[in-house]
């Protein structure tokens, strides 16, 4: 395979996909949850793909994956056409995207020790030695940020924020091209976010990782991005450079959902309260008295 | 920054009020042995599988001799009882002691005939049913609905009557009867299981569709099937039981509880003890195996255990 | 005199081990009539805890300390069990942080108001089912008298929380207390379900209680704020010196972490000040 | 609503021809062929075997055995007893109200007893109430029923006098059976002293059947309780003010009901098998002591059919069940 620097890692021409529900009785009703979408992605770059629940964003996050294969359009991992319904996937495929998933406390098996968590990747698409992967799987333990003692322990000894670090870890075990992180960051304390998103940013600087991240929330959006999808019923409304979109958002939905998200700025804060004293002196109580009916 | 130093300052990870971590193997165990009717149980099972084990030293007398002197003799402890004949005997002059000592073997052994034939095809089946879904998932649970529309107890009598009485015919009966239980269990347990992310994480990572079922997916549904399998023990000794009391179990002279029941039906009102004691014995059995399977159930069961 | 006031207030658990596991630790809360007071703190700080204690929800087994618990002058840990429901539903109330799961999946939607409304109110059932449409419309419900009649499980998880809020305020309570009231929707719902919290307490004049994870819901919601980890009050200040001029360390690695403090470079953590927030058990 | 009957209903189709297939191999799966097994001990010349084999169709290619006695059921024949020559229906018409008499008794006992008791160990959690109720529970549980039998007769019937050991109502008893229960029949004949005869025949048997589904339904009911009262909505009902009991009993129970009907369904199937038991102890003239006497007679007609109908019995219990279950659950019901 030719994976020179300028194929784009991701691409995708149309992709979309179809839900049928119902059968029986009451025929049957197909939802379309992705309507068409188009993207390209070069190597070493972030896209960020927003939108609110329901918009489509982790059906694309499992196509992109190779989870699930898509109703109709095109879908290249370096250059390469997936047709995942026709001749399946060869491992070597398999190999180049992987996944992180929001959940941490369901993304890892709660019966495997770490160690085996980060080696299992490796026993399935190499030849290595048992020590060599146990060698790969601690020196990847180490480079997360986990200690030599965690390889033997199991998932529920550790928190959410370690969890997902090993969650990454055992995703790049494999070098891949690319990375789908789907909302990586989102069950995640404020502080604990902060970690996560700096040894993402450390991973990609010294792997040159391509990463598909998806997320709902926009200011985590704006630290990692380098182009931003935003998606609403299952089409992107919106694809830009992150720049741009959050300089002047041009479609309506773009301008709701950023309307919607709380920002923090001391002078709004300021502006905010004075507000409300005036609101207060206006209707003449300071300590209102309840309205009683 | 110096709050590093204010010693209250614990990890913030402690959460009193939501949900415990999945409990790995050896938290478990110290779990159910905090529980107290659990480890009672497990003790008395204990003493029952030695006493099977060693039921030759110690009974007191061979199961099957007659004793043509002493029929119908009471307990050691009431008037007419005799001191070697602790429980008293039977109609036949044997020695009850010694054949609710025999009789252990034969409960226990059903127990765990029963439930490994119908833990291991149940899971068999409950594993494809539950991970190919589709029409193969449908034509599986279809046929476990066509067994479980049969009352259990008629349909293990109806099976060892084509077959033929006996105690293996009916070990085999009631591990068919059994069996969908299993079958249900695991495919349920398999459905919640498949779309969990580390099950896909692991399919992303290459893993093949037999690797998915046999070491991702099935080890993670062992603790339910592990309660389900204690439950069925215990069920497969009382069926076994109320097989050789309606005469279609083991048959006599076999010391089986059940069988010993059967025989003393018409003692009822002359010799209590004939009546009592094999009762005894298969309630005891089934109470230590039903407190250790809601232990278990406790321990695997993280709903129940927030407390 | 503040509406609410809890001094000294200590909630504690017996661990399995018999030692007793403090969830909150020493706290003193007071909340002004008219107040949006915000509760912040990180998942095990147990943020939510006081205001349960308050509200007289913890379960059986929590061991509950204070010098001073006093709601509108009465002392509630004086108060007999039927004089704190009468107050709790009619003069405060709570909302949850689970819209779908805060209602009863059996009974519905008008069931619900109108039980708060029969418990506390003289209304007969004609004027109780009346009041119940002019409540599901001031939380913004289309079509309410047909709504009514729906049950949970037909309704969004935004809905829902506006049905919360509609019991919640049946009685006009004159303390809400919402317990991460908008972490399950998503933001232009959040900021739909904030702004009625905000208009209702603006209304009828109640003190609301925001206890949130969410720094961004603080900064456009709260008067003052207090911030809690590990069971204890890290701060306690006025919004703007929150976020101006934050005292404790805690809550400025907090504000640190924030991603829209940092450009594109990167994130200061709290691990710089804490022990290590993910401290092995 | 209705699209949820109706695939309830579409369901049953093929577990309704898996039973009949059951049935149908069930025959041919026993040792001998069908007419040897018919005759019995005395044996059979070899013309009349054949001509037997004919005539019963036993001759014909077994897809057209199999359709001919799915056709032979849908118009209501289900066979004739050997013994007693008469149609496997009409005897099981003959059978089943005595059945159904201590069956409804046995539930209706089971589901009261059993949910309060639950509910009762649930919000009496870990007190000595909970622990003794769910005790006394798990050795019912545990109980092997045919003992429990034989105990209780030795105490009330031997020792005590106070209930009869065996049948229906006392031989001295006549009255016109019009609705099949005894209880009902001998009020409608105006008989009280019949009808408490009836009683009396009752209780043991009814106590015993009800032993296991009354310890299965404690525990599920204990266990459902105290799942829901876990949950949000139990936090907002105690928010609003509500009284304890209100949100015990109408809040909390209301939503744990819901399991407990499927619970008190399957225990129908249950019933079926102890009835088996208790009504040979009894000597109670059901279809439990009349499959066992056929079994034991080998007049495999009647099993073949007993079988068959009694699986029918089943199935429309659990389909009333799963029918209930979605009236009482508003998520099934308003989708």
């Amino acid at each position: 395979m030719t994976a020179d620097q300028t194929t784009p890692v991701l691409e995708t021409r149309g992709i979309t996909r179809d839900y049928v529900s119902g059968g029986m009785f009451g025929g049957t009703r197909t939802v379309r949850a992705l309507k068409g979408i188009d993207l390209k992605v070069e190597r070493g770059k972030t896209l960020a793909v927003v939108g609110e629940s329901g918009c489509g964003k982790s059906t694309l996050a499992r196509i992109i994956a190779m989870i699930d294969s898509p109703t109709g359009g095109e879908l290249l991992i370096e250059g390469q056409k997936v047709e995942i319904a026709k001749r399946g996937i060869s491992p070597e495929l398999r190999r180049k995207v992987q996944i992180v998933f929001q959940n941490p406390y369901g993304s890892l098996n709660p019966r495997q020790k770490i160690g085996d968590v980060l080696a299992e990747p490796l026993k399935l698409n190499t030849n290595l030695p048992d020590s060599e992967r146990r060698d790969r799987a601690m020196k990847m333990l180490l480079k997360v940020g986990l200690k030599r003692e965690h390889f033997n322990r199991y998932p529920h000894m550790f928190s959410g924020g370690q969890r997902q670090r090993i969650a990454i870890a055992r995703a790049i075990m494999v070098q891949p091209a690319l990375l789908v992180l789907d909302e990586p960051v989102s069950a995640l304390d404020l502080s604990v976010q902060a970690q996560i998103l700096n040894l993402l940013q450390d991973l990609q600087d010294e792997f040159g990782l391509t990463y598909v991240f998806i997320s709902h929330d926009l200011s985590v959006v704006r630290h990692v991005a380098d182009d931003v999808m935003v998606m609403n019923f299952g089409e992107a409304v919106e694809y830009r450079s992150r720049d741009a979109i959050f300089a002047a958002p041009e479609h309506p939905y773009t301008r709701t959902l950023f309307a919607a998200t709380p920002r923090i700025n001391v002078d709004s804060i300021r502006e905010r309260v004075a507000r409300k004293a005036a609101a207060r002196r206006a209707t003449g109580h300071a300590t209102p008295e309840p309205v009683s009916t | 920054m110096s709050a590093t130093d204010d010693p209250h300052l614990g990890t913030a990870e402690q959460e009193p009020l939501g949900p415990p971590p999945i409990a790995p193997w050896r938290e478990s165990w110290h779990y159910f042995l905090a529980n107290r009717g659990a480890v009672i149980g497990l003790v008395v099972l204990a003493l029952l599988v030695l006493t099977a084990i060693f039921a030759p030293l110690l009974a007191p007398h061979d199961p099957t001799m007659q004793y043509r002197d002493a029929l119908l003799v009471p307990p050691a402890w009431l008037e007419r009882g005799r001191p070697e004949f602790l429980l008293g005997t039977d109609a036949l002059g044997r020695d009850i002691l010694s054949r609710l000592i025999f009789g252990a073997r034969f409960s226990l052994v059903i127990g765990l005939v029963v439930v490994a034939l119908a833990l291991v095809s149940g899971i068999f089946v409950g594993l494809i049913a539950g991970y190919f879904g589709g029409w193969i998932d449908s034509a599986i649970m279809r046929v476990m609905d066509i067994i479980l529309a049969f009352p259990s107890l008629l349909l293990a009598l109806v099976l060892v009557a084509i077959i033929g009485p006996g105690l293996f015919n009916a070990m085999l009966a009631i591990a068919v009867v059994l069996q969908p239980h299993f079958a249900r269990l695991t495919r349920g347990a398999v459905i919640a299981e498949k779309n969990r992310e580390y099950v896909t994480a692991a399919r992303v990572a290459g893993a093949s569709n037999l690797r998915l079922m046999v070491r991702t997916i099935l080890p993670n549904c062992l603790g339910p099937l592990i309660v389900q399998a204690t439950l069925s023990f215990s069920n497969a000794i009382l069926d076994a039981a109320a097989l050789g009391f309606l005469g279609m179990g083991a048959q006599p002279p076999t010391p089986e509880w059940g069988t010993m029941l059967a025989e003393a039906r018409e003692f009822i009102t002359s010799a209590w003890w004939v009546v009592t004691m094999p009762g005894i014995a298969i309630l005891i059995t089934v109470l230590a195996v039903n407190l250790i399977g809601d232990g278990l159930r406790d321990t695997f069961d993280p709903k129940l255990r927030r407390s | 005199m503040a509406l609410l006031e809890v001094r000294n207030l200590s909630v504690s658990f017996e661990t399995a081990s018999g030692d007793l596991f403090y969830a909150v630790r020493g706290i003193d809360i007071s909340v002004d009539v008219g107040e949006v007071l915000a509760i912040v703190g990180e998942s095990g700080s147990c943020k939510s805890v006081a205001m349960l204690a308050v509200m007289g929800l913890l379960p059986p087994v929590a061991i509950v300390k204070a010098d001073v618990m006093r709601f509108d002058g009465r002392d509630l840990l004086t108060l007999s069990p039927r004089q704190r429901r009468d107050l709790s539903g009619r003069e405060m109330a709570m909302i949850f942080q689970e819209p779908v799961a805060s209602l009863n999946p059996c009974f519905t939607v008008g069931f619900q108001i109108e039980e708060t409304l029969r418990k506390h109110t003289d209304l007969d059932a004609a004027a109780r089912h009346q009041r119940a449409i002019e409540l599901l419309q001031a939380v913004g419900i289309p079509e309410p008298e047909r709504r009514l009649g729906s049950f949970p499980h037909q309704m969004s998880g935004g809905q829902c929380q506006r049905v919360m809020i509609a019991i919640a305020t049946a009685c006009t309570p004159r303390l809400l207390i919402a317990d991460e009231p908008t972490t399950a929707l998503d933001v232009t719902v959040q900021k739909q379900v904030l702004d009625l919290l905000l208009r209702l307490q603006a209304e009828n004049g109640m003190a609301l209680v925001l206890i949130t994870h969410d720094m961004g819901v603080v900064a456009e919601t709260a008067d003052r704020v207090i911030v809690q980890y590990a069971g204890r009050k890290m701060e306690d200040t006025d919004v703007v010196s929150l976020f101006s001029a934050p005292e404790s360390p805690y809550t400025r690695a907090l504000l640190s972490a924030l991603p829209e403090n940092a450009g594109s470079g990167r994130l200061p953590t709290v691990s710089d000040f804490a022990p290590p927030a993910e401290a092995m058990k | 609503m209705v699209r949820f009957i109706l695939n309830r209903l579409l369901l049953i189709v093929p577990t309704f021809i898996g039973i009949t297939l059951v049935a149908f191999i069930f025959i041919r799966l026993l040792p001998g062929d069908p007419v040897i097994l018919m005759a019995g001990e005395r044996g059979v010349s070899a013309e009349r075997h054949a001509e037997l084999m004919a005539q019963f169709g036993f001759d014909q290619p077994l897809w057209k055995q199999y359709v001919d006695y799915v056709s032979g059921l849908l118009h209501g024949n289900f066979g004739y007893s050997y013994s007693t020559k008469k149609p496997v229906l009409s005897e099981f018409m003959a059978r089943f109200p005595a059945t159904l008499e201590l069956g409804l008794c046995a539930i209706v006992l089971a589901s009261v007893l059993g949910i309060a008791a639950g509910i009762l160990a649930a919000i009496r959690r870990g007190s000595w109430i909970d622990q003794v109720t769910m005790g006394t529970a798990l050795v019912g549980y545990s109980m092997p029923i045919f003992w429990w039998a034989l105990l209780l007769i030795i105490l009330f019937s031997t020792k005590l006098g106070w209930t009869p050991v065996s049948g229906r109502i006392a031989l001295t008893q006549f009255f016109p059976s019009v609705t099949g229960f005894m209880l009902i029949d001998s009020l409608l004949a105006g008989k009280p002293a019949a009808f408490w005869s009836a009683v009396q025949h009752l209780i043991l048997p009814t106590i015993v059947l009800a032993t296991i589904p009354l310890a299965v339904i404690a525990r599920q009911t204990r266990s459902a309780m105290l799942e829901v009262l876990g949950e949000v909505y139990i936090m907002t009902a105690k928010s609003k003010g509500l009284t304890p009991r209100r949100v015990i009993w109408l809040h909390a129970l209301r939503n744990a009901l819901i399991p407990v009907v499927t619970t008190i369904g399957l225990q129908v199937s249950v019933l079926i098998g102890g009835a088996i038991l208790t009504e040979t102890i009894f000597s109670w003239p059901g279809i439990g002591k009349w499959m066992i006497d056929s079994i034991s007679r080998r007049d495999y007609q009647v099993v073949q059919g007993g079988l068959l109908l009694i699986a029918a019995v089943v199935m429309f219990v659990n389909l009333t069940v799963d029918l209930l279950y979605g009236l009482i659950n508003p998520r099934v019901r308003y989708r």
